[in-house]
């Protein structure tokens, strides 16, 4: 037993005011989340299986056609392309985001927290106002392009917003901090005497970052990606706004279902597969990571 | 090791990142200052843009509507939050169920959510106001306050707790003069990301919101001015919202060193 | 946090406050942002003893979604465009007119009352009509164009520079025009047709975009678009160099309308609400700030002659507006259009 | 009279693990006692049972002849030094001090004189508005003692009470506390692993061992008198040789007699002598051996002995600066000798 902290089962507290008093600080939180997140993500699901009304609304009879129109060759076509450029914003925010963990890392521990807390703070400021500033930013008539005059460029400047290079832009600047805090935190837990004996053993700088640094590491990178992929696959707002409306991801179609073609079953059934993409993806990252505390003992 | 060369890469790397970072961020708050307003010129330094501001009432009511939301999300989210923390944190057993269920709404996507809870209040006749979008913020907000209070309790020292009950204080006296107080740095840290996250969050608020004006929130009406055309005051609103998110955060890491989420 | 409890009295007082505040007697007016006078509402309850509520819909599609998950419940006057109107007709959703009660009626142009959705206005009342064109910048133009074909195929001149509306019906309007076929056509093939079309003319866009295309023909990120006449003007009152055309192969006639829920608990009220609209005066507001040619003859004469020089549109007779197809209900093929929209968006 | 503290068959179990088995202790007024053990031992939850923290699976503790086994720790007349102190890091030691008081709704006044009052005896009046992490080990552990005898328990609990302070710190406390307990009248009970550290502060000793009660006594008796091989192997070095028990002591099994003033019937049985029971030299027993290892230790020197008799080297101590120790060096070979009194006999 640890001097002083009593692990939760055997601490005293837990005999005075124990899974009795667990239950009742938890119950509050529990039926929040419950009535409003877990039975309302069911309700989607069960949305899923209904028809839709012939002016939108829902007409309460079973049919499996919106999922199977999930898997038609257009909307297949939404979701691997969505899937696409979510994963060139992972493989982007996630080289980026490590390198500049990395870099903090590297510095005296002194620097770490303030640099780190700089990184992170745009990630807690308005989504929306840092994605209308790439708009001010890239726009035909915007700083970028007036920037290029003033440096006496004549030409025809090409187009950059509205495009698929913007959307991608917009997502990795709006996640690369998020990326940058999960790489941080298993670099800093590293032990540099570790990396130390690497190389008294004989490893080059590289062959010891990517022997022994990488793998321990790799599970922030891990937690970085699913964050990532998810949150730009299910993005609406980037697209929208940066892509000038012609890049669909599959969360501008369920906006679309919900807003727009009133088609709440199918928007639903489109929803689960975000569900079921972001639970694959959880479920792989759990793997990494256990695999990963596994192989650091 | 630790080379010059190497040093200078890393303090290049470290460089482009946060100029990538802050670039963007920078030009809105310099372009809020510039008296004509648009990205073509400066014009010369000028606090017209806030002056503005000020005199849009639409502005001013999403403001004191996403006040209200933020608000009450958070007051909501911070005892729910932190007593959920206390008690998974003294739990004998802790299903992964449990633990899937508290970390859900972290992770869950926005739009996810969003449709989710406009389904659900439709089917049940909920009429839709800021009310709806306080119980929605409700959800991501407690799970971070949760999740800060967590991460204090791992190195929460319960003897502290036993002594008080030894020195003859009930449970209820314990949890006030002793838990409450030694966590309420943690306590303070959460509710301010939930503050944050609930001035600055727009899917959800968008889906669950009722009819205009009443329930148009900040965020809302950003959206609406960025679709339905710039105006320049957009660039001062962003500054100030820039400027309560970065107080919030920074006295968040103050009281909870190192203590953010993810940290 | 030190008294929890107070702070959650207070948030259920709150709760309590907003949902009766929200069970007002009042009217629930919806309409678009910015498509009223702003002291409309107010002045109407001076004038009628009405109390009244405003709400803002930003899209068709928007306030349709709210009305048929509500069964109607909680509006009384909806402002939608005239294939949205059908819609809540079908759904009887929409009062049947009771025309002694509006007695302003009769200052609608005759045309006004023979539209084809709705002959007669038996459930809707036209606030606002005109065409979907072509809203362009002379000046960056070596030619004006003149053909739908300009922009679904524009010249290199061009290329990039252009909008189209992002709206299902409006972005199908085009391509069925430039095809020469119906808007309003639901055959396979022609939908085909169109949606190839849309795609070719997708690579040489630069943005989809209802709201703020006037905005990049100002600024010049853009030079041609497709546009709505009424929000042409907006462009066109920034810059003159701003011009409409309606191109050869014709527009469509949109009609925004005004419709009385049958769910209304104060019917009266919303009668003397759309009579208000109606009357000369406060019906040329709109013609006079939004810029929108409004269908009300009495209004329309009021105008100055400076105001219909400066936005040539505004000048068009109705007997030319009738001449356009109006944009129909086509009840299931809505599906398939959304479709052929989603089809347009995915492809690259 | 009866013990101020009885403790009757106290028995706790967790799950299938039993951590106390049916011990039974009586506690005089006034005594300072230990229970020494091991980890593992049963020690702490047999003192968290005192304190109330656990509820015993079965027995009783009786408190001035009153059952408190059920009674909450918020309740009883007994308090708890914590082994990490478990200071309030939010609060002044003045506050931790005054805490235990405020519960018992004290007037202030009142509490501020006990509080001036403990503050002077543990000489941190000077410390008595710092925060614990403003404190030394030494410090801190003074203010966890204050808080506790500020209440003027009946049965003051001490866990471990010196475990985090530095060796040397921990002599003069043992002391310290000593006099303490002399100066305050309370009676303590303190769970310690060390016995050096039982056995310099207690005036009883009990010695448990996997939840069991094996000896309770004076630390002289205990140190003297173990009553089996693990009480004598726990406290102090002992040096242990098996074989089989005759009438006057016990036989080797390479026939080596060793004599003892104990008796024991027959079978298997274990001889043990303190390493400072032996000299060089013969004796009652005798036995030779070659030295393996030396150790000075200042005061004493400290020898291995291989001998034939025993698998594992005899300890010797004698004391350094006899003579016949400044020559001694590894590899000598050497004879040993002790007492039959000092030799006692444990069945194996």
């Amino acid at each position: 037993m640890r001097p002083g902290v009593m692990p939760p089962g055997r601490s005293g507290l837990n005999n005075a005011m124990n899974s009795r008093s667990s239950t009742i600080l938890i119950a509050p939180a529990l039926a929040w989340l419950t009535a409003l997140m877990v039975v309302p993500c069911v309700l989607i699901l069960a949305l899923a299986f209904f028809r839709r009304g012939i002016y939108g609304g829902i007409d309460y009879t079973f049919t499996l056609e919106n999922l199977a129109l999930v898997f038609d060759p257009l909307y297949g076509s939404i979701l691997l392309n969505s899937a696409r450029i979510a994963g060139i914003v992972v493989v982007i925010a996630c080289t980026v985001g490590y390198a500049a963990a990395y870099a903090i890392a590297t510095l005296p521990r002194a620097w770490q927290p303030i640099l780190l807390f700089f990184a992170v703070l745009p990630f807690w400021s308005n989504y929306l106002i840092r994605t209308y500033a790439w708009m001010v930013l890239l726009n035909r008539e915007g700083l970028i392009t007036q920037l290029a005059r003033w440096m006496g460029y004549k030409g025809e400047m090409p187009q950059l917003l509205y495009t698929e290079g913007a959307v991608i832009l917009g997502l990795v600047y709006s996640y690369l901090p998020f990326v940058i805090l999960a790489c941080y935190a298993p670099l800093s837990r590293l032990n540099p005497e570790i990396a130390e004996a690497s190389q008294d053993l004989g490893a080059s700088g590289w062959t010891t970052f990517r022997r022994i640094t990488l793998p321990l590491t790799l599970p922030g990178i891990a937690v970085g990606a699913v964050f990532v992929f998810v949150l730009s696959i299910g993005n609406f707002v980037t697209p929208a706004l940066l892509g000038g409306g012609q890049f669909q991801m599959i969360g501008n179609v369920v906006y679309g279902q919900f807003l727009t073609a009133n088609d709440w079953p199918f928007g639903a059934a489109l929803s689960m597969v975000l569900i079921a993409v972001m639970m694959v993806l959880l479920l792989l990252q759990t793997m990494a990571v256990e695999r990963g505390t596994r192989a650091d003992g | 090791m630790d080379s010059p060369a190497r040093r200078n890469l890393m303090l290049l790397i470290i460089g482009v990142t946060f100029a990538f970072l802050y670039i963007p961020i920078s030009v809105l708050i310099g372009l809020s200052f510039n008296e004509g307003g648009m990205p073509t010129a400066w014009t010369g330094f000028s606090f017209k843009w806030y002056g503005e501001l000020f005199r849009n009432a639409d502005i001013l009511n999403a403001g004191l509507n996403t006040l209200i939301v933020a608000t009450c999300a958070t007051a909501l989210a911070t005892i729910l939050g932190t007593l959920l923390a206390i008690g998974v944190e003294i739990r004998r057993r802790r299903g992964r169920a449990l633990e899937a269920l508290i970390f859900a709404p972290m992770i869950i996507p926005d739009i996810v959510l969003a449709i989710a809870l406009l389904s659900f209040f439709s089917l049940l006749k909920v009429p839709m106001g800021l009310h709806t979008i306080i119980v929605a913020h409700v959800v991501f907000n407690l799970a971070f306050v949760c999740a800060v209070v967590r991460a204090r309790l791992k190195s929460f020292d319960w003897s502290i707790v036993e002594a008080s009950s030894d020195l003859g204080a009930s449970a209820f006296t314990s949890y006030r003069r002793i838990v409450i107080p030694v966590l309420a740095p943690a306590i303070i840290a959460g509710a301010l990301l939930a503050f944050t996250l609930s001035v600055d969050e727009f899917i959800i608020a968008f889906f669950t919101a009722g009819a205009g004006r009443a329930s148009t929130t900040l965020p809302m009406q950003i959206y609406a001015m960025i679709r339905f055309g710039v105006t320049p005051e957009i660039n001062a609103l962003a500054t100030l919202v820039i400027g309560v998110s970065v107080t919030a955060l920074a006295l968040a890491q103050r009281l909870n060193k190192g203590g953010l989420p993810g940290q | 946090m030190t008294t929890p409890i107070t702070s959650l009295a207070a948030f259920a007082l709150f709760t309590v406050l907003t949902a009766t505040v929200s069970q007002g007697q009042s009217l629930t007016i919806s309409n678009w942002d910015g498509y009223m006078a702003p002291d409309a509402i107010a002045k109407f309850t001076a004038e009628t003893g009405n109390a009244a509520e405003l709400v803002l819909h930003a899209t068709n599609e928007e306030i349709m979604g709210k009305l048929i998950a509500s069964g109607g419940e909680g509006y009384d006057v909806v402002f939608v465009s005239s294939p949205f109107a059908e819609i809540l007709h079908n759904l009887g959703l929409a009062e049947t007119l009771d025309h002694a009660k509006i007695p302003n009626l009769a200052n609608l142009y005759p045309e006004a009352t023979k539209l084809a959705h709705d002959p007669g206005n038996t459930f809707s009342l036209p606030y606002a009509w005109g065409t979907t064109g072509l809203c362009y910048r002379s000046d960056l133009m070596a030619a004006a164009p003149t053909s739908w074909n300009d922009l679904l195929s524009p010249s290199a001149e061009v290329t990039g520079k252009t909008t189209m509306l992002a709206t299902d019906r409006w972005l199908l309007g085009a391509a069925f025009l430039a095809n020469g076929m119906s808007v309003n056509d639901t055959d396979e093939a022609a939908l085909a047709k169109v949606r190839d079309t849309l795609i070719a003319a997708k690579k040489t866009l630069l943005a989809y975009d209802d709201t703020t295309f006037y905005a990049k023909l100002v600024s010049g990120e853009a030079v041609l678009t497709q546009a709505w006449d009424g929000w042409c003007n907006y462009g066109i009152g920034e810059n003159a160099d701003i011009k409409y055309v309606i191109p050869s192969e014709g527009s469509d006639l949109w009609v925004d309308t005004m419709v009385i829920m049958t769910g209304s608990e104060n019917k009266d009220a919303a009668y003397a609400f759309v009579n208000y609209i109606l009357d000369a005066g406060n019906h040329r507001w709109a013609a006079e700030n939004i810029l929108y040619k409004v269908p009300n003859k009495a209004a329309m004469e009021g105008l100055s002659p400076d105001l219909l020089a400066q936005f040539t549109n505004m000048a068009i007779a109705p007997a030319d507006l009738l001449k356009y197809e109006q944009l129909r209900d086509v009840g299931d093929a809505q599906r398939a259009y959304s479709r052929v929209v989603t089809e347009v968006m995915a492809s690259r | 009279m009866t013990a101020l503290l009885q403790i009757r068959n106290i028995a706790k179990r967790f799950g299938t693990m039993t951590a106390v088995d049916d011990v039974s202790l009586d506690i005089a007024e006034n005594e300072f006692f230990a229970l020494l053990g091991a980890s593992g031992s049963g020690k702490t939850t047999l003192l968290r049972m005192l304190a109330g923290f656990e509820v015993p699976s079965a027995g009783q503790i009786l408190l001035d002849g009153r059952d408190i086994s059920a009674m909450p720790p918020n309740k009883r007349p007994v308090n708890l030094m914590f082994q990490s102190y478990a200071l309030f890091p939010h609060m002044t030691v003045r506050a931790n001090i005054a805490y235990g008081l405020e519960m018992e709704r004290l007037p202030k006044a009142q509490i501020n004189e006990r509080v001036d009052e403990i503050l002077s005896v543990i000489e941190l009046a000077a410390f008595a508005n710092r925060k614990p992490d403003q404190l030394s080990g030494g410090q801190k552990q003074r203010v966890a003692l204050a808080r506790a005898l500020v209440k003027r328990p009946r049965v003051l609990l001490l866990d471990e009470p010196l475990g985090a302070l530095d060796k040397k710190l921990r002599g003069a406390m043992q002391l310290e506390l000593k006099r303490l307990q002399h100066e305050v009248g309370i009676t303590f009970v303190v769970v310690t692993h060390d016995q050096e550290e039982a056995l310099v502060m207690a005036d009883r000793v009990a010695i448990l061992r996997n939840g069991k009660l094996l000896q309770c006594g004076s630390p002289r008796v205990v140190y003297e008198h173990p009553v089996n091989r693990f009480a004598a192997d726990f406290i102090g070095v002992m040096n242990f040789f098996e074989g089989q028990a005759q009438p006057d002591g016990l036989r080797l099994p390479d026939g080596t007699h060793i004599a003892s003033d104990q008796h024991m019937p027959t079978g298997a049985a274990i001889a043990a002598v303190r390493p400072e029971r032996i000299r060089l030299g013969s004796g009652d027993n005798t036995i030779t051996g070659t030295v393996r290892a030396l150790a000075y230790h200042g005061l004493d020197l400290q020898l291995h002995v291989e001998t034939a008799h025993a698998p594992k080297p005899v300890t010797v101590r004698l004391t350094a600066d006899r003579p016949e120790a400044q020559t001694l060096k590894q590899g000598d070979a050497v004879t040993l000798g002790w007492a039959a009194t000092d030799t006692r006999i444990f069945p194996a």
